[in-house]
């Protein structure tokens, strides 16, 4: 899609004015959408929404030989799906140089040691070691696909279950691996520092992020700098234009802030806040029970996916508590169930919103509400949520709905 | 070592008598073509009507260079310049240059021939010597190149198989020798020629103490020999040109236009093979003449040869 | 509060229907009965089978005297003479320039001569539209294989200037006297009956902005109107994705 | 990997020789303390010294315009051919476009290299035109394409510092129209010590951090190109682990760098002008 | 065009310190043209000099794109500053330029040929163009017919068209200096032209039919064509 220079003109003084087109400031990111496991078969994978930028990201794991030259390590491959249905400029072999791009770039931002440490995949030196493969596809461009794409390939490896080595059997030069058989002994990889890409865009005089198509068109030239912690891992200069030398610098510190606030961001909603904290009937305290948030540390960060109450209750007298265990885990025993044996009544809750299980473990409050998981038809408004441009929305309705004609009446 | 210092600035040890007098202005060129005086006139001329502005030319007994018929291009050879690789060397034939670059490595040899190693040459086009190759797979002319140059090397038998053989059945070198093509104008095969010659002179191979017990292989740096090379190869280019005119030494533009080739490649003083792929005949006494000239060239590139190993 | 970054998990989406009443009218899918009667004649978006009425389109039904049609809720743009239209130039060419009426499923619509004058007309056609470029038509004639011809005769019409484009479903632009609106919130829109809606600044009257093929690209919009502009556009995306 | 039927293929399996030598026992802040000693590099060189560079034009006669730079061993040669139609495109584009193919000759590293193009190689070619594209006034050649050929025949070190400088020099050889003329610096960083126009031993040696007196910290490596009399930088790629300050620091010395580099290429544009100029009246 | 000229440099270039390099005058040019390179600031933009061909404009300086010399033309009172290469310059055809071209397919709507020179310049790869019926005539286009005007292998003198499509560029004839200027006969031997519509072999004296060129005189070359075609 080419745009006019009307438009482009549109879309130019709307930078300079601080009010982009969508209503954002320079510095905001349109909402994005996290759904983590999604993909059965493989090892972990993510799907990130970020207006009309849709990215499925999917991990494999195979056993594989380190390269002769670095026996220590293991390896990390990416790899880009650009389908033709994203847009249709990826027919054919158009989204050829987009993949190519996009995985280079991901290869050397996570190349350095300091950011993904690929020795941690080594399974014995020189023989055997973890190949993890990222397959990444582009569902939909909506503009900002290094963003996009980043988190969705950080959230896909924080889910990455790797098997755990049971035993590794060595016959001269063959060697023979044995994965634990249990379906949950599994460790995570480590992806804390794993790099945040963020593309810096110029228009006109001034840097903007997250840019939407109409946007990316407009755009003299653009940076993409890879983000560990305060580090940069990677930095590219895209788009046909050059830049200053200031510029360049304005879109480094630009690009170093956004990250860590995306990072913070995403950080945030990958894991899961739960109240942890346990007592007795011979203790005294009862914080935990009556009110868990006054329980000093009390709130953990957990990466795993439920936040549990396991409530034990004695049959006599009736009610008395045993014991109340508030914690979490990946895979909880019971998700809601009351199990009664001949003395006790044991209550098992779980839920998947922050700091849920914080109830007293009877009812059934904490449930699981994701009913709503099904239906695919919410769209994002690029921009609402920001006060300014919602206010006046219900003004408008009724001076504009004659406009259309709904069939759904 | 300074490679194109030394292709530019020494004066090639091998260059036929040629006087810039003899040089033959463009405008010369005789046009009869009265509403064709303009500038560069004999250039356009020259663009539209190839074949006959190479008529016009060798009408007047001068090739559009200048060179006379039988005339070869000054040669220029450099070797051992590129210290990433085993031996290597860069043939220039007038402006036609040739790297060759020989990487050996190691591997297993194959059942039926165990005390054999590998010969595996590859004469790479790329778009960047000339604009009629495009980016991708190698051409056909590329294809056809590389068999040529690999029946050359495997029928004349200068580096023998079997020498390369390190332990029977075992390990044995490989011997990757690449050609690329830096700039295309014309008697490839002759440039191909010298520079594997000169690159196989500066072949070095680091000796290998192989334990077949334990099927361990310990490489000594510091120990490298060359390889015995059993003859040298010099190989001569000649077109026909409207079925009767031989010209040696042919340019890119005399190749597209005429109406034959020859490659004659010589051992030493016996003839190695006579490559000639359709076009014009060419007569007995044609094709006896061209060997002899051949001949004659040959002491001048092997001097040439040796003169480079010695500066080495 | 707009620094904050929103990353939110998929299952904490709420949904947010706007929808009034939840009155639903009964849609048909293909294949589904409509009726056995066979009083009915058979039309648009229906097949009859063993008698039966069924749909061959998902839709509504509607029905005229003894006409049963059902009309699809999605469906490709099908001009009519006298649509108001925006498009992009896709190419220009010697005689005519093509006006790709961009649907969701991005087909293309050869639409027909705009105009044509003289040989030297011909030549200076990339200089008035080039591609890329927005314009406002109206559809003249519709040839035999859908494709449409077009015209910008009028002064309304014609090429377009700043603003924000919004793409919509075809089957929700309704039909009307005029498609040409200035909202008394101080900005204008062009509702394009294949899909194509285009908001801008308020146009003057008296200047007949849009008409002809000029481009205002000094004129910096105020905020004011910017802020108007940015709403009725996420009112335009809200409404059409209900 | 499918069997690559249009070439003569070796063995089916072959190994470097250098993988079965004597142990290279010595860490990696030996070899790094061997490169750099009281500031001094192993070729004699200060830590912000560039090597000698060495450049050639129209080595390739059938090519419009050529270059050849010799940037201590590193030898690249580039060649730009006339604009030429875009292939599979048939939509109209005001500005012309620029295809840039960069290619390791097979032997011009230590590990040979293969004859298609690798990722690393499709890299390099993507970074090369995206140095060029805003150096070449491309909307003087609409609807067409200006082929621009990189072939590094040994590698030693910022190979593609010297294929983005040696492109600049023959596109102003070939007569292409450009905004100006473009040089381009490689910096290696190894915590504090900056290796201006590495080469291969010490570019790899900064891609990976090295622990120095007992430490490990930030390591990188930085390709910039620059277009001087405007000041713009047209292509900047890093890799590593580098804080903002490093890259402010490095970009000033690359800056710097790239000052310096100018004036030979011009005095070479200058002398080979002269020199054509010569021909031409001679000619007359 | 001029519009989008620099839209792909950054704009927030500070200005630096005037340093113009060559302030060029009419004197110092006669004797040795100085030399220039791209990039290089040649002179301020205003109303006496202007940019011509071979430079940009910026900021209000004239900067060189080649590597070559400055020539300064003066046309109707103002100084154009122009840019040539040494060498062999890298040209595309473009509106109104004459070009050499070869007929190589003839059909009855047009005939398809190769641009080998644009103006003087020679190019290495050939361009393709397509030159239709209507185009061939200044007067009385419906009679003209491809058949009696080209042949293919005829080297033509042509005036490009604006360009419209992408790939292919049209070409006219239709002014009395374009048209046939090389033609053989069916034999192969070379013609000569004896009227504006008929050439006659040299050896077989047969006469054919063709579009032909004005025979222009030799002082007068592509730089008068071109002036002709502004006045008019």
């Amino acid at each position: 899609m080419a745009l006019c220079e009307a438009e482009k003109t549109f879309v130019l003084h709307g930078v300079e004015e601080n009010f982009r087109i969508d209503g954002r400031e320079r510095e905001d990111y349109r909402p994005m959408e996290l759904e983590t496991d999604i993909v059965s078969h493989a090892f972990g994978s993510a799907r990130l929404r970020l207006a009309n930028t849709d990215v499925l990201v999917a991990v494999k794991i195979e056993v594989d030989t380190p390269f002769p030259e670095r026996p220590f390590e293991g390896k990390l491959e990416f790899f880009v799906d650009c389908s033709a249905n994203a847009t249709p400029d990826f027919e054919g072999r158009g989204g050829e140089g987009v993949a190519i791009e996009i995985s280079n770039t991901l290869s050397a931002a996570y190349s350095s040691p300091n950011v993904f440490d690929l020795k941690k995949l080594c399974i014995l030196k020189g023989k055997k070691c973890w190949k993890v493969y990222v397959d990444i596809l582009l569902l939909e461009c909506g503009g900002n696909l290094f963003d996009a794409v980043s988190l969705a390939v950080k959230a896909a490896l924080w889910n990455t279950q790797v098997p755990l080595v049971k035993q590794i059997d060595i016959d001269g030069n063959n060697v023979e691996i044995k994965v634990s058989e249990e379906l949950y002994d599994c460790r995570k990889l480590d992806v804390e520092k794993a790099p945040i890409l963020v593309t810096v865009c110029k228009i006109g005089e001034h840097c903007i992020v997250d840019p939407n198509v109409a946007e990316e068109q407009c755009s003299v030239g653009s940076v993409v700098v890879a983000v560990s912690e305060d580090k940069f891992s990677t930095i590219l200069q895209t788009g046909t234009g050059s830049l200053h030398m200031s510029t360049l610098v304005d879109c480094l510190q630009l690009g170093i802030k956004v990250a860590q606030r995306l990072d913070a961001a995403l950080w945030d909603t990958l894991t899961l806040e739960c109240y942890t904290c346990s007592t007795t009937e011979d203790e005294s305290d009862t914080t935990c029970l009556d009110n868990p948030s006054g329980v000093v540390g009390g709130v953990t960060d957990c990466d795993k996916k439920y936040c549990i109450i396991v409530r034990v209750d004695y049959k006599d007298p009736r009610g008395k508590l045993a014991s109340i265990l508030r914690s979490c885990v990946d895979k909880p025993t019971y998700t809601n169930d009351v199990i009664e044996d001949e003395t006790h009544r044991v209550y098992y809750r779980s839920c998947r919103t922050a700091k849920c299980n914080g109830g007293s473990g009877r009812s059934d409050s904490t449930s699981d509400d994701n009913g709503s998981l099904g239906d695919k038809s919410t769209i994002y408004c690029p921009g609402i949520g920001d006060g300014a441009v919602a206010v006046t929305v219900s003004f408008s309705i009724l001076l504009f709905a004659y406009a259309f004609v709904r069939y759904v009446r | 070592m300074n490679l194109m210092c030394i292709l530019y600035s020494v004066v090639p040890t091998y260059q036929p008598a040629q006087k810039s007098q003899n040089k033959v202005r463009l405008s010369q060129v005789k046009v009869f073509d009265n509403n064709f005086k303009r500038r560069n006139m004999a250039e356009e001329y020259k663009s539209l009507h190839p074949i006959k502005y190479y008529r016009d030319c060798l009408a007047h007994d001068i090739r559009p260079d200048g060179r006379a018929f039988d005339k070869f291009r000054p040669v220029l050879l450099n070797i051992g310049s590129i210290d990433t690789t085993d031996g290597s060397a860069i043939a220039k034939v007038g402006k036609t240059t040739i790297v060759c670059g020989i990487k050996a490595e190691l591997c297993k040899p194959k059942a039926d021939t165990p005390n054999q190693g590998f010969v595996v040459p590859n004469l790479e086009l790329p778009p960047l010597c000339s604009p009629k190759f495009r980016p991708g797979p190698p051409s056909d002319q590329a294809q056809v190149l590389t068999q040529l140059i690999a029946d050359i090397i495997e029928n004349s038998k200068c580096v023998d198989p079997k020498d390369l053989c390190i332990y029977p059945d075992k390990l044995a070198w490989c011997l990757f020798i690449d050609f690329v093509c830096l700039n295309y104008d014309g008697s490839l095969i002759d440039a191909c020629i010298i520079a594997l010659v000169g690159a196989l002179h500066t072949l070095t191979l680091p000796s290998v103490d192989y334990d077949p017990s334990l099927d361990n292989k310990l490489v000594n740096l510091e120990d490298r020999k060359p390889i015995p090379i059993h003859s040298t190869l010099i190989s001569t280019t000649f077109v026909i040109f409207d079925d009767k005119i031989i010209l040696a030494d042919p340019t890119v533009d005399e190749e597209n236009y005429c109406t034959g080739i020859v490659t004659i490649v010589l051992k030493g003083d016996e003839l190695c093979c006579v490559h000639k792929p359709g076009g014009s005949p060419i007569t007995e006494d044609d094709l006896f003449d061209c060997i002899d000239k051949s001949k004659l060239r040959s002491p001048l590139i092997q001097n040439l040869i040796k003169t480079a190993l010695k500066q080495k | 509060m707009s620094k904050k970054i929103h990353i939110r998990l998929a299952s904490q989406r709420v949904n947010t229907s706007v929808a009034v009443n939840q009155r639903y009218p009964k849609i048909f899918t293909p294949g589904q009965e409509i009726t056995s009667h066979n009083e009915f004649m058979r039309g648009h978006g229906t097949y009859e089978e063993d008698t039966v009425l069924k749909a061959s389109v998902a839709g509504v039904r509607e029905q005229v005297n003894n006409l049963i049609s059902v009309r699809p809720l999605k469906s490709r743009y099908n001009g009519d003479i006298g649509d108001v239209v925006v498009g992009r130039i896709t190419e220009v060419q010697q005689k005519k320039m093509e006006n790709s009426v961009l649907l969701l499923s991005s087909v293309n619509l050869p639409g027909g001569e705009l105009r044509r004058r003289s040989v030297e007309d011909e030549h200076m056609m990339r200089q008035f539209l080039q591609e890329g470029d927005l314009i406002s038509a109206e559809v003249q004639s519709v040839y035999s294989d859908g494709s449409l011809s077009l015209h910008t005769r009028s002064l309304r019409y014609g090429k377009l200037s700043q603003g924000v484009l919004v793409t919509v479903f075809p089957s929700l632009i309704k039909r009307s006297k005029t498609h040409f609106h200035n909202l008394p919130v101080g900005a204008s829109i062009i509702l394009g009956n294949n899909g194509l809606i285009w908001i801008c600044p308020t146009i003057n009257k008296v200047e007949e902005g849009v008409g002809g093929f000029v481009q205002n690209l000094e004129e910096v919009i105020p905020r004011q109107e910017r802020e108007t502009i940015g709403r009725i556009t996420k009112l335009c995306i809200s409404f059409s994705t209900e | 990997m499918p069997v690559d039927h249009k070439r003569i293929n070796g063995p089916e399996e072959t190994v470097p020789y250098s993988l079965f030598t004597k142990l290279n026992t010595k860490s990696l802040q030996q070899q790094f303390k061997e490169q750099v000693r009281d500031e001094k590099r192993s070729d004699n060189r200060l830590l912000l010294e560039h090597r000698k560079i060495f450049i050639k034009t129209g080595l390739v006669s059938q090519a419009k315009g050529s270059a050849y730079i010799e940037q201590g061993k590193t030898k690249v040669i580039v060649s730009v051919f006339d604009p030429r139609e875009i292939p599979n495109r048939t939509d109209y584009s005001l500005k012309g476009e620029i295809y840039c193919e960069f290619k390791f000759a097979t032997f011009s590293c230590t590990k040979r290299r293969l004859h298609q193009q690798d990722t690393e190689e499709k890299q390099y070619s993507a970074l090369m035109k995206q140095a060029l594209d805003s150096t070449v006034c491309r909307h003087e050649f609409p609807n067409f394409q200006v082929d621009i050929y990189a072939f590094v025949l040994h590698n030693d070190g910022s190979a593609l510092s010297a294929a983005i400088t040696a492109a600049g020099v023959a596109l102003a050889h070939a007569g292409v129209p450009m905004y100006d003329l473009i040089v381009s610096a490689t910096l290696g960083i190894q915590q504090n010590i900056k290796l201006l126009d590495p080469s291969v031993t010490e570019q790899w040696l900064c891609e990976m951090p090295v622990p120095l007196d007992g430490k490990v910290g930030n390591q990188g490596v930085i390709v910039m190109s620059m277009l001087q009399s405007h000041e713009q930088i047209s292509q900047f790629y890093q890799v590593g682990n580098l804080s903002l300050e490093d890259i402010t620091d490095s970009i000033k010395i690359l800056e710097n760098a790239c000052k310096e580099l100018i004036p030979l290429i011009q005095k070479h544009l200058v002398k080979h002008v002269l020199k054509t100029m010569k021909n031409k009246s001679e000619d007359k | 065009m001029k519009r989008g000229l620099f839209f792909n440099i950054d704009k927030s270039v500070r200005l630096q310190q005037i340093n113009i390099i060559s302030c060029v005058t009419m004197k110092e040019l006669r004797d040795e043209p100085p030399i220039c390179l791209p990039g290089q600031r040649l002179c301020l933009s205003d109303k006496i000099y202007t940019s011509g061909q071979g430079t940009y404009e910026r900021r209000g300086y004239i900067y060189s794109q080649l590597a070559g010399y400055v020539d300064i033309v003066e046309r109707d009172g103002v100084k154009v500053v122009e840019v040539h290469t040494s060498g062999e310059q890298t040209v595309v055809p473009t509106q109104g330029d004459i070009v050499t071209a070869q007929v190589y397919i003839i059909t009855q709507q047009h005939c398809k040929c190769f641009i080998k020179c644009v103006g003087d310049a020679v190019l290495r790869r050939p361009f393709r163009a397509i030159l239709r019926r209507e185009d061939i005539r200044a007067t009385e286009k419906d009679k003209a017919d491809i058949y009696k005007s080209f042949r293919p292998g005829d080297i033509i003198l042509a005036r490009v068209l604006p360009i419209t499509e992408a790939h292919t560029y049209q070409l006219s004839t239709a002014e009395n200096e374009l048209g046939v200027v090389i033609a053989h006969s069916e034999h192969g031997h070379p013609m000569v032209p004896i009227s504006w519509t008929e050439m006659q072999c040299s050896k077989t004296y047969i006469k054919e039919c063709r579009k032909v060129a004005k025979v222009v005189p030799e002082n007068v070359d592509q730089e008068t064509l071109k002036k002709r075609k502004k006045s008019e």
